[in-house]
């Protein structure tokens, strides 16, 4: 059965658990293991963070959105800003860059998207915003006894 | 809080154990709890216990990074332990474990740093 | 600081557990009892399960709307459908009664709302949809310490 | 699935341990297995162990209601027991425990029951 959902929420760092956990529970009814649940937290908590943290500068009153739409075994999460966008994606997907070391940034937030998600599609403007697009594809072989 | 810490300190070794999240929004307490510690009361070296973290995303790996920095200009240390398999996998990715020394227990750990016998 | 978060999708049974897990995530920088988190777990899930059953008759392809707000010390949610609505209020309301015994049904849906929450607001119109307006109190003594 | 069904038979009795969340998605599974034991091996009586149930909401009351009323049709019993503070205050709510004879554990109620000595 497909299925849809979207989520809007303040920019405010107490909404990265929210948001991380709430994609989360939409999947498990794919019966994901505990390895892909995992990625998925933390890639939803690598996006909503960059949206924090460089699309509104910790400016808390902005609003992030995702949507995520689950098929028979994949799962699509656009997390999306309206904020300052990215100048060079080329440069910011690089591992280890980072425009705020000045935060402690590590510069790894979309290594690990794509390290642990099928696709990563990350589409800017400038002072417009940042949507980033993921696909997840869930291994099929998974149990059916309760 | 998503995130707990537990500080306990040893000589100048300061043992933490995180327990439950680390992301963006606990890494800024943490960051501010371990600087303090790390002023306070004069530590050198730290011992980060992650056996009990389930969860880490790229925010820990900065403030852990940030630590490592600030404690290596006191010509300290910085030695982690006990950790699981998909913070473990953060670490590897970001390369931290070619300058940060790992230990399989807390133990281990104080020993190296000649604080347990 | 207050907060805000929007959620919408799809009326399909699975989605029962994403909704009650998602706002019971929301409210936790609340720092609410275990308690606190169960009771607003089950009003969730009786608001959304009543606009899957009754809202929408079990046609999986509609949506529900959930709004949070949080302000200091108390979560005002909005649990929204766009479906059949409800032609006599005061008897939905009774203990036990139910338009779908059928379905085995308990009727217990808006007692448990009304017992768990502080506050329950009904406004339902035929043909136009059902909205449920809850709100709950926190109890602000709780400890300073992780 | 957030609800694990555990089916044990003894005699006319079913034993059903039921684990994790059971809200109205859990509910029409359950009251289709259910239904199945009952038909299939002509079970009588009904021993529901709620130990390890976390969460209930009305859906919940539901299922159980109905198993409650089939059983009797049959000149059954039904029996709840080891259940949480949490699904316990819906069973007050509801009345429940009015017509559904409660006991503290699965050994208490088999002994009830007359299966177990
Ligand atoms: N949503 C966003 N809005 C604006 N800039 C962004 C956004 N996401 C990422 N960036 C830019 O891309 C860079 C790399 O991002 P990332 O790999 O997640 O590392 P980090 O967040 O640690 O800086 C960021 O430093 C920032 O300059
Ligand atoms: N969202 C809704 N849309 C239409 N009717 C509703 C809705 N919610 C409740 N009702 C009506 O109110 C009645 C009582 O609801 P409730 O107390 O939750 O009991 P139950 O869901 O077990 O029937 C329902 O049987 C139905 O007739």
């Amino acid at each position: 059965m497909n299925n849809e959902m979207n989520i809007t929420f303040k920019s405010i760092s107490a909404n990265e658990a929210f948001a991380r956990i709430s994609v989360a529970a939409f999947v498990s009814s794919l019966d994901p293991t505990l390895e892909e649940i995992n990625e998925i937290k933390t890639v939803v908590s690598e996006a909503v963070t960059n949206a924090i943290i460089h699309g509104y500068e910790e400016n808390p009153h902005q609003t992030i959105a995702i949507t995520c739409t689950l098929s028979e075994d994949n799962l699509t999460v656009i997390i999306e800003d309206f904020g300052l966008g990215i100048n060079n994606i080329d440069l910011a997907k690089q591992p280890l860059y980072t425009s705020k070391p000045e935060l402690e940034r590590s510069g790894m937030g979309f290594t690990i998207m794509e390290n642990f998600m099928d696709k990563v599609e990350i589409h800017s403007v400038p002072d417009e915003g940042t949507k980033v697009t993921m696909v997840k594809e869930f291994k099929k072989s998974k149990t059916l006894c309760n | 809080m998503n995130l707990s810490m537990q500080f306990v300190r040893m000589e100048n070794v300061l043992v933490l154990r995180l327990e439950g999240e680390l992301d963006h929004h606990a890494a800024i307490e943490l960051r501010a709890a371990w600087q303090e510690q790390i002023r306070v009361h004069k530590i050198q070296h730290t011992i980060l216990n992650l056996e009990n973290l389930h969860f880490m995303d790229s925010s820990g790996l900065g403030v852990i990074l940030g630590r490592y920095k600030e404690l290596k200009q006191l010509n300290g240390e910085m030695v982690i332990c006990s950790i699981n398999p998909a913070v473990r996998r953060l670490f590897d990715m970001s390369g931290l474990f070619k300058i940060v020394r790992y230990e399989s227990n807390e133990h281990f750990a104080l020993l190296s740093l000649g604080v347990a016998s």
